[in-house]
């Protein structure tokens, strides 16, 4: 009984973990329709912040989680400004084109300024407990918690505050907003900047969980286009469901059968999803 | 045996009725007008007609075949082409190859062909681009063909959508709004110009909302309010028919 | 119909080629030609510098690096009275075997390089089919696809032991620290690619001649970020000892992280992490039962603490790998001056397989392996072994591979 | 004809000229081996980038591109290492497996549109990778196939070992110019018309008697069944393949030698494909900043040159009328 208990536990704290990372690309490929293909190397500087804060400087741990998001929210928006700007209302594929270009540069760069060495980011909280002979560390329930609780504050955060109201506004169309005085260019790199310090964040909560090295990104980045795809474009519940859906199928599968298989099933899934509900489980229909 | 039939016809969107239980009847040659307010589902009727839509419920017939079940392209090779109400071209393409591209029906295509530049291919192709400088000379567009189609002004736009669908060599043609957004010398080159494709033994319907061509052109007139059909006859009897007007100018029909 | 063009103008495609090869053409140019003073050897690198496994690449890189600047500075290799000094190139190969097959042929073909190293299975293979028909000497560290190659390599030396070799050191060090029969039964964990199938193999070897039942082996993506659902299933059928190889120093902290997390008390050896910092800063308190054979992190003799000084003012960066890589460079030496040639790489093969070297940062190094390979090229050396029980490293064995005397 | 035509009619002399340039280049570069090597690379990057831009011309890009490159290639060789049939039939098995997978897999991945058409396309191409590292009997796993000898060609008086670099040289360019001519001669027909104007208006092309599904499945089709052909050729010449050798990288860079290149015409990818492989070769050995460098030239590209190179013409024949013009 304990294995399937484990499988769960396990399941729900990586699909949350997941859907943390798919969350902030909901909103820049979602709602802004830009392929951000470097969400991952996002990511991956976020927690690298993390490490550069807590472990090198040895300063407080959530005060580093704070300033990782703001260094690359800043980032984000500084990115959108100068490379995603000139691109808009030209095809998407140039979009993609220039993201691909930022992955190579940034975890090119990584492995110069980080070293090749992979490293650890001591976590805030330790030890564990026993439920059912199931072992759950704390450090999985509290970085759970995070990703519920920024999970429901971007929920929030689209549905109800002024700027949220305004991003989805824009990304509807972006014409009629500016007709209603949306300054759109400020819009756009703040959903920009939002996005990349979710995935920031997402990556200080990884890091500590596990360990950092710069070429992590790119899996990040398959997995978070995975589920919002799953999930549907621009929902936020959406990015939380298929999160769900994969880090229980990465966990089942691989534990029962083998690690492989989960993969292609899951991308088996994404195809079909595709093909026969193109919306997602949530998300609107693009065109 | 009619033109176009349609029997029983009901269009449904999720909850919405777009057309309930519509039976219309078109001869040979004729021109029919399609009128009625907003929403009152003239292009849903359109929509069903080509097969972007499928029909909820109940048939339409194409000169005694059973068009209801069909995709948009078997249809188009009935001989059934339309128009669309907002401009849709190949906005890239120049305006001749607009009207090459309109042609595919009539021109023998293969993938062998094209690959070999067979005298056969080469031939169809001459054809195809003689037969799209004729249709442009004959809507008037003779002097515009190299121009990129995203470059014309809105009126020769719908003219050159005209074009595309004659490129089609329709038997019956479907026109959704033709003089949609134009200037009143425009709808009458238009009306001039729908009465030259008449000749040519093209049956025609069209849905219009400027009163003075619908009434100028068409021989009878199929009035429409909220999917069900209202008035039908000539064009003097559906103006003095009471329940049009109240359908177009709401309850205050009795005014002059 | 069509505007005529002026007949001047440049046409297009060939405007766009000319322009693109006038662009390229000078960073093509082969680069021995330019200076050439006086005679030197060229040492070629189709080493990973990118992607997953740029962390061994680095270190090996180091290795020759280090030791062609040393060479240099003393003179450089005396043959026939003659000193011909050292230059290393190395080309990345982003760890994939058509880009590695790339770089070896620019260093072989437009180079010139009569000695190239490689590192990780897939960039030595990709080496491999360029190097053996070339007649090019080729050294490198890679695990256990020598079954893949057959024997007939006569020009290719291994100078890193693969899990099969170091077995035989660390194995009798487990059976002495945890008991003989506390070892019956063992599982595998490693990557998806070329590097784990080549462990994998070894490791089955290995424990084959022990007589230790192998339960599961799993493998891991390389990009893998959560290692609890694999070790779930590793440890689901209780083996007494896990091996993860070839796992870089995070990836086994984080197995044995998830292990100890998930209640599994057994040894857990890594024979490629070969640094303990990551793996305590990691697993925190949970590193325990580590087994890091080949790994020697507290350089003990005064060489030894002269690499690691050498290396920490060039590079910034030390581990025991780019150590246990640090002789290859010598030996080539020891082969070139005893070969009296550095041009007849057949001679320089035959003598560096008789080069035994002492005072290296692993201790005594030999070349072995006639019987299984047909020319001695496996280098064997002293391994050390390092352990960490309850969050304290320490090399805490030290002994020759006691070989099966077929090999 | 119209704008795009005007371009891609047959300009005798350039694509001569470019013709001539890589029938001479072996001799150019005084036969130095490695630069031969970088030609036969060119040469698979510009099928690779021509045939993605085939789909292209309906409106979609594929990311299974090179998934499809990886059955042709898997299907020669096996047939070689299993059954040892040489290259000559591998070619054309790889073909005819290619094409069948590309026909069972277009019609439901037809069903989808644009950005949902791009991620179902590369799910598939994930899914056929994982499915030669998965099967590990019979493709190898993650091993791979070893051992593909390039074959001879036995004309009785006459014997060419295509392990010669310089014959496999020339074989790579007949394919390749043999590939970029049927794409150009399909594009520049009926044939041509049709899928652009599935890519202008898909609801207009349908609506004038096309049909726009079945266009569709034959398009993905003939594009999969050429660069099968070319990754028959691929496996040949590295003599070794594994799933790695397929991954999204190599779409990737495709269809980067697309963008950078030029969308409209195809001497696009052609002049693409050229320029970024010399500019990745000649970036080899500058070691560490490799990547670095190789991103910095495709955003400069992008965002300095949209359009892409085939436009390169253009504006300077604009310059050159201006200048003539003041």
């Amino acid at each position: 009984m304990s294995d399937f208990l484990q499988m769960g536990l396990t399941g729900l704290s990586l699909g949350l973990m997941y859907a943390l990372i798919a969350i902030g690309l909901t909103l820049i490929f979602g709602v802004m329709r830009i392929i951000q293909y470097a969400h991952g190397e996002m990511f991956m500087l976020g927690a690298f912040a993390l490490y550069y804060w807590h472990a090198e400087l040895g300063l407080p741990y959530w005060a580093g989680v704070a300033f990782s998001a703001g260094l690359i929210f800043c980032l984000g928006a500084v990115l959108q400004v100068v490379l995603f700007k000139p691109l808009q209302g030209k095809n998407i594929l140039y979009s993609l084109a220039v993201s691909l270009g930022l992955v190579l540069i940034i975890s090119g760069s990584g492995q110069l300024l980080f070293g090749t060495t992979t490293k650890g980011i001591p976590s805030a909280v330790s030890g564990g407990m026993l439920i059912g002979g199931a072992y759950l560390s704390y450090e999985r329930i509290v970085i759970s918690a995070v990703s519920i609780g920024l999970i429901i504050a971007l929920w929030a955060f689209l549905r109800h505050s002024v700027t949220g109201f305004a991003i989805r506004a824009v990304a509807e169309d972006p014409q009629t907003a500016a007709l209603q005085g949306i300054r759109t260019d400020r819009i756009h790199w703040i959903a920009f900047g939002i996005g990349s310090a979710m995935a920031a964040i997402a990556g200080c909560m990884m890091g500590t969980l596990l360990s950092i090295v710069p070429t992590m990104g790119f899996l990040a980045t398959i997995k978070a286009f995975m589920i919002v795809i799953m999930g549907g474009l621009g929902s936020v519940i959406g990015a939380l469901v298929g999160g769900l859906i994969l880090g229980m199928i990465d966990s089942v599968i691989t534990t029962t059968i083998s690690g492989d298989i989960a993969i292609i099933l899951s991308f088996v899934v994404i195809f079909l999803i595709l093909v026969f509900r193109p919306s997602g489980l949530f998300g609107q229909n693009w065109d | 045996m009619h033109e176009l039939e349609a029997r029983g016809l009901q269009m449904k969107f999720g909850g919405v009725t777009a057309i309930a239980g519509l039976d219309l009847t078109v001869e040979e040659g004729e021109i029919r007008g399609l009128i009625g307010p907003n929403g009152a589902g003239k292009t849903t009727f359109f929509n069903a007609c080509s097969g972007r839509y499928p029909v909820t419920a109940g048939e339409i017939r194409y000169r005694g075949q059973k068009i209801s079940g069909m995709k948009p392209h078997q249809i188009a090779a009935e001989g059934l082409v339309r128009t669309f109400q907002h401009v849709t071209l190949f906005k890239q393409f120049s305006v001749l190859k607009n009207v090459v591209a309109g042609n595919y029906l009539h021109s023998r295509h293969s993938y062998w062909g094209s690959l070999l530049r067979t005298r056969k291919t080469r031939e169809a192709e001459a054809g195809s681009v003689a037969r799209a400088r004729e249709i442009l000379d004959f809507v008037g567009l003779g002097a515009l063909m190299d121009q990129q189609a995203s470059t014309l002004a809105h009126g020769h736009q719908k003219m050159l959508g005209i074009a595309i669908a004659l490129a089609a060599e329709p038997k019956m043609l479907l026109l959704d709004e033709p003089c949609a957004g134009m200037n009143s010398d425009e709808s009458r080159e238009m009306i001039h110009l729908v009465r030259r494709i008449r000749e040519t033994g093209i049956t025609i319907m069209l849905i219009e909302h400027d009163m003075k061509v619908v009434m100028g052109l068409c021989d009878r007139i199929t009035v429409l309010n909220f999917g069900n059909e209202i008035a039908d006859g000539t064009p003097e009897a559906v103006r003095a028919n009471a329940q049009v007007r109240e359908a177009y100018l709401g309850s205050q029909a009795h005014v002059a | 119909m069509r505007k005529t063009s002026p007949p001047l103008l440049m046409n297009r495609r060939r405007l766009l080629t000319t322009g693109a090869v006038a662009l390229a053409a000078p960073a093509l140019l082969p680069r021995s030609a330019f200076s050439q003073t006086h005679k030197t050897i060229k040492i070629g690198g189709a080493v990973p510098l990118s992607g997953p496994v740029a962390y061994w690449g680095h270190s090996t890189a180091q290795g020759f690096t280090d030791g062609a600047a040393v060479i240099n500075a003393a003179g450089g290799v005396m043959i026939n009275g003659e000193p011909h000094m050292l230059e290393v190139i190395d080309y990345d190969t982003k760890g994939e075997v058509a880009d590695s097959r790339a770089a070896t042929l620019r260093l072989v073909e437009q180079d010139k390089v009569k000695y190239v190293y490689s590192q990780a299975a897939a960039s030595t293979v990709g080496m491999l089919q360029v190097t053996e028909p070339a007649g090019v000497l080729s050294i490198v560290a890679c695990w256990g696809y020598l079954e893949l190659f057959g024997k007939d390599y006569p020009l290719h030396f291994r100078a890193e032991m693969s899990d099969y070799e170091q077995g035989f050191a660390y194995l009798p060090f487990m059976q002495e620290k945890y008991g003989k029969d506390a070892l019956k039964t063992a599982a595998f964990i490693g990557p998806n690619d070329q590097d784990g199938t080549d462990c994998h193999a070894s490791y089955k070897r290995l424990m084959d001649y022990y007589g230790i039942t192998q339960k599961s082996a799993e493998f891991y993506n390389w990009e893998d970020t959560d290692f609890y659902p694999i070790v779930a299933k590793t440890i689901s059928d209780r083996p007494d000892f896990i091996v993860t190889s070839p796992s870089p120093p995070g990836i086994t902290a984080s197995i044995v992280k998830a292990a100890r997390e998930l209640g599994y008390t057994g040894p857990i050896s890594s024979p490629a992490a070969s640094e303990t910092t990551t793996i305590l800063e990691v697993a925190g308190e949970h590193a325990d039962g580590v087994v890091l054979p080949v790994t020697n992190v507290s350089p003990s003799t005064d060489t030894q603490k002269a690499i690691e000084k050498r290396f920490m003012d060039r590079f910034g960066t030390f581990n025991a790998l780019a150590g246990n890589y640090s002789w290859w460079i010598y030996s080539l030496k020891a082969a070139w001056e005893m070969a009296g040639t550095a041009e007849d790489t057949k001679a320089v093969a035959e003598a560096l397989a008789q080069v035994q070297l002492d005072d290296t940062y692993v201790g005594h190094v030999k070349w072995g392996g006639e019987k299984s390979f047909g020319v001695a090229r496996q280098g064997i050396y002293d391994c050390y072994t390092t352990t960490i029980d309850k969050g304290v490293a320490q090399v805490e064995d030290v002994r020759f591979p006691a070989l099966p005397d077929d090999y | 004809m119209d704008k795009s035509d005007i371009i891609a009619r047959p300009n005798r002399l350039v694509w001569g000229g470019l013709l001539a340039l890589a029938l001479v280049a072996p001799a150019l570069v005084g036969f130095d081996l490695y630069m031969i090597h970088v030609g036969i690379t060119i040469s698979f990057n510009v099928a690779l980038a021509t045939s993605l831009w085939m789909i292209w011309s309906l409106g979609v890009i594929s990311f299974a591109h090179a998934g499809f490159m990886g059955i042709g290639a898997y299907a020669s060789a096996l047939v070689l290492t299993k059954l040892g049939l040489s290259m000559w039939y591998g070619l054309w098995i790889g073909a005819a497996v290619s094409a069948l997978f590309a026909m069972l897999i277009a019609v439901p991945l037809m069903r989808t549109r644009a950005v949902y058409f791009f991620m179902a396309s590369w799910a598939v191409g994930e899914v056929i990778k994982r499915n030669f590292a998965y099967f590990k009997d019979f493709f190898g796993g993650w091993d791979g196939v070893f051992d593909i000898k390039p074959p001879v060609l036995d004309l009785g008086f006459l014997q060419i070992d295509f392990a010669n670099r310089i014959a496999y040289y020339y074989l790579a360019l007949f394919f390749v110019s043999l590939t970029v001519w049927i794409i150009y001669r399909m594009n520049a027909s009926r044939t041509g018309t049709i899928w652009w104007a599935i890519h202008e208006n898909e609801l207009l092309a349908q609506h004038t008697g096309i049909n726009v599904f079945r266009q569709k499945v034959v398009c993905f089709t003939i594009a999969c069944t050429l660069v099968g052909v070319i990754g028959a050729l691929y496996a040949h010449y590295q003599t070794y393949i594994s799933p790695k050798s397929f991954d999204i990288w190599k779409s990737e860079f495709a269809l980067v030698h697309l963008i950078v290149g030029g969308l409209t015409t195809v001497g696009g990818p052609v002049a693409g494909a050229i320029s970024l492989t010399m500019v990745d070769e000649a970036l080899r050995a500058t070691g560490y900043f490799r990547t670095i460098f190789f991103g910095v030239v495709l955003i400069a590209s992008v965002l300095l040159l949209p359009g892409g190179l085939e436009t390169v013409p253009a504006r300077i024949r604009k310059l050159f009328n201006r200048n003539s013009q003041k």
